[in-house]
């Protein structure tokens, strides 16, 4: 397991999401509600999700955790709010992908959110990037 | 006889191997222990001189393995000054040797109405067995509140250990907090009841001396692979008297006197719950692993411990780390939780890894106790016969470093 | 590829050691095996390179003990051909995996009026667990009878196994008679029935090619100790649905989702039967152990032995001793139990043992089948890869002195 | 361990006894009759022991089992007949002691006893020399 510097997995970004996340709070009213948390370290997750037909036009979050599995939640309000269910799945299934050590896909789409392929060395912080898009992926699946 | 942490570390060869080209700061014990060269090696042998099943053959090569093996117990026996072999059943771990007491005893003697008492501060391996328990058998669960500074309440043992109390399940040393919790007054008072008192030592025995008949203890597990020996083994000690009486756990071959068609009769203690063929390999490695404590002596262990803690204290508080737990070294072990303001466990346990230090983050298997603390998470450094002083200054300046990524 | 005993041997280090003097003639394998070095060194390694504790910890120490510890989890799975390693839960042996069936799958599912279904052939630890099941839940347990050679008498299945059978145990291979079970005629009458079937691979699973799914079993259980790997470990397989659906085990560390004072949720399978630290470094060895298998082939061992029986049969005829089981090679396996007129199997196995001939003398963990047979015990002699023609030879003239002394 | 050559073990006089069993069969009437196995080796043993007062006038044996547990169990019966309890019980103890490896006492009382010495060398055998004596001691403990 060769590991890469620190630089790689604290990226400037996502220090910057963690210090400064965006999206945190109730949302209200809402659609979705899904509490989950990482049961080997427990970090928390709240995820709010409201639906204009098959639009995502509200998320929110609140939690406890490190800051990948903060930054990752907070990078993840801002990148699918106001896309459709499909195309948040799409989103969600790619940094799943990413995580696994595969090819994301369409990196151009990603974005920021390629910030996140650090985490891929450090295999227990995986579960941490990851716990905001299965909470989403759950959510998407109460689509009113 | 006081302990060179240098001179023990060379016993280790897990020590020799450099974490990405840095010293190897094992700080997380509390979690698994590394284990010294005399238990390798004395697995090894057994492998290649005795390997045979026990009890079941006539052939000299089982009369080895058996003797190895029961030599064990005896040593088992003798490091937490047991009456007898006897009284010693081999398990994987404590959390089997805890749920054989809820499976066998528990069971034929807990009923609706009942109460179970555990507390605020156990590890979840003495906590689920008995909310399963009670939940099946209709009997009520309390919990014994813990202080602000993780001590047990003992001024409301009157409210908590009635005459409904049935069993008393504590951890003698926390894996959390350190806290060496006042287990023979809690086996007095459960006593006075008519009631039994289960001690989980699986902190305890790898770090200070442990004697059941002065903490009068009717149940005690404790866990090899934490105490210098092999994963896969472990120990539950039973009064005699208990253990005869006790229904058998697992059936299976040797625990057996008579089988027939529909009943069997039960071979005698320990082997009554000693159901196939048992981890004699991992046995033999714990008696090696008692043999080399031994050889420290559990004082040594203990006063290396209790200095080296107050070290790492002095030094957490200097940097500003919130350390749970007693503050006085008297009163605890030498697993330290703490919380580092604005740097959350898991990335603290990351970036001290580059250094190569290794402490745990996470709840520690007692999320009752984080919601009790105010924590979803801790960071711990626990600390073990191998480690020094220049263990803890590496871990400080890890620390530091932490604290600039978030800063 | 055809396997030679020979070179097999060179990777056994206890073959090394002389027993008073003589070559060692290893003859209990279906009793424990012998260890290569390949399995010895990996357990080495394991404790001096990658010991931590796994799942629990974010430092790269314990990201390779839990690498080794879920890979051989991964092997055992291919190792039976099982869908997935979510279906393989690491235990003590199989002992223990059919002991977790029983408290957690067969508690939770068979009450008073329902039927178990044993052979008259089982290992004791495939039926004590049953009878003590069966006497809990007031339900019955019935025993399939066995031939006077030996084999299950399955002309009497539909009395048998009915719609009230919600369970049939029976063992792969016997440990006795060698037996080969037609367990996929047994899977598909219960399954028509609606029931489960859980199959003792304890003696198969090292000496023949095993497929779950061409067995149809729902619960398979096998031990390392048996096949090369380290003692302290085994496995349970069970279809991943009944594993999602079955209430936990033990309670403790590892297997909870959530723990609050008085209630918790459980992990994932197959952690949820995982609690506490795991036999961490006996996983890993029975991961070599396959490993080591994997090289020979399981085809060629399987047809080394059959080779081996053939000749061992014919010898021990010729020598009239009485053999007990099948005598055809393709209905059976390498446990050969026999009686020597005149010579007690105890005076054989203490006589055998003066020329380095190691062979078992008892029941065999089989007390019912011992009164089926009409005797108080057996010698058994049992083959593995390492055994030769003249390991048969040696056995053969040791019989025969052994019949002088009584003569 | 040091093994003895089986000379030791299978001495002429055990394997007289084991041959030609003395006071083999049921005892009737009788005023004790114990069932007692070796539950490792599925030795068996049946003892009937008749007494007049404190003195054991009639002791019997049936059995399946080894050269060692029957040649015991029958030099035991040939030698504890005509004891009073409290000979006979003495009698198994220093057998039992004999067998721990200890001095039995009294060698010249033992006799032909001394012979089961060499089943000390082999531990697992010990009990089969044992399941007479220790069969006795229990029945000596129920005299009427
Ligand atoms: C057929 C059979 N089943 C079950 C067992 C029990 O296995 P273990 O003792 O490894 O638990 C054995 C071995 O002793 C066996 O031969
Ligand atoms: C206090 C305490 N109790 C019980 C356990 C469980 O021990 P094991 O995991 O060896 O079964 C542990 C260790 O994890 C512990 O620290």
């Amino acid at each position: 397991m060769v590991r890469m510097s620190l630089d790689e997995l604290y990226k400037e970004v996502i220090l910057d999401h963690y210090r400064t996340p965006r999206n945190r709070g109730r949302l209200d009213p809402h659609d979705v509600k899904l509490e989950r948390n990482n049961p080997l370290c427990g970090d928390e997750l709240e995820l709010y999700l409201k639906f204009d037909g098959e639009d995502l036009v509200g998320v929110a979050f609140e939690g406890k955790g490190c800051s990948i599995s903060m930054a990752s939640a907070s990078m993840m309000t801002e990148k699918v709010k106001g896309l459709d269910v499909k195309q948040a799945r799409a989103m969600a299934e790619s940094i799943k992908r990413m995580m696994a050590g595969e090819e994301p896909g369409d990196i151009n789409e990603l974005g920021d959110l390629v910030s996140l392929k650090g985490v891929v060395k450090y295999p227990v912080r995986i579960k941490c990037a990851l716990l905001g898009w299965n909470t989403l992926l759950e959510g998407l699946d109460e689509v009113p | 006889m006081s302990l060179d942490p240098e001179v023990v570390r060379k016993d280790f060869p897990i020590f020799e191997t450099r974490m990405r080209g840095k010293r190897l700061v094992y700080l997380d014990s509390a979690n698994t222990s590394q284990k010294p060269r005399q238990v390798i090696e004395r697995i090894v042998e057994f492998y290649e001189h005795e390997n045979a099943n026990i009890h079941r053959a006539v052939y000299e090569l089982a009369e080895r393995s058996t003797a190895a093996y029961e030599g064990a117990r005896a040593k088992c026996a003798h490091f937490i000054a047991a009456p007898s072999p006897r009284s010693i059943v081999f398990t994987r771990g404590t959390t089997e040797s805890i749920n054989l007491v809820r499976y066998s005893w528990a069971r034929a003697n807990v009923r609706e109405g009942d109460e179970v008492l555990v507390t605020e501060m156990e590890h979840h391996s003495n906590l689920v067995p008995w909310q399963l328990l009670t939940q099946e058998s209709g009997a009520t669960l309390r919990h014994l509140p813990v202080t602000d500074d993780g001590m047990l309440r003992m001024d409301l043992l009157g409210d908590y250990i009635t005459d409904k109390t049935k069993l008393v399940c504590v951890g003698l040393m926390s894996n959390v907090l350190g806290t060496i919790n006042p287990v023979r007054q809690l086996a007095d008072a459960i006593h006075a009841m008519g009631g039994l008192i289960l001690v989980d030592a699986a902190q305890a025995a790898p770090h200070m001396p442990v004697d059941v008949s002065e903490l009068d203890a009717d149940f005690l597990a404790f866990s090899s692979h934490k105490m210098c020996g092999p994963t896969g083994a472990g120990v539950l000690y039973g009064r005699e008297r208990l253990l005869e009486e006790m229904p058998p756990f697992h059936g299976g071959g040797e625990m057996i006197r008579e089988v027939f068609a529909d009943h069997s009769t039960w071979n005698e203690i320990p082997h009554k719950f000693e159901a196939g063929t048992m981890n004699i390999a991992q046995a033999v490695g714990l008696g090696a692993a008692v043999d080399y404590l031994h050889s420290l002596g559990m004082d040594s262990v203990r006063a290396h411990e209790m200095e080296l803690t107050a070290y790492a204290l002095e030094r957490l508080n200097a940097v500003g780390a919130e350390v749970h737990g007693p503050s006085d070294v008297d009163q605890r072990g030498g697993a330290i939780s703490f919380n580092v303001a604005d740097v959350h466990p898991h990335d603290l346990a990351t970036i001290v890894d580059q250094e190569g230090v290794c402490i745990r983050a996470g709840h520690h298997c007692a999320q009752p106790l984080m919601r009790r603390l105010g924590v979803p998470a801790t960071a711990r450094a626990s600390l073990y016969i191998y480690n020094t002083r220049e263990d803890v200054d590496v871990l400080m300046g890890a620390l530091e470093q932490a604290k600039g990524w978030f800063a």
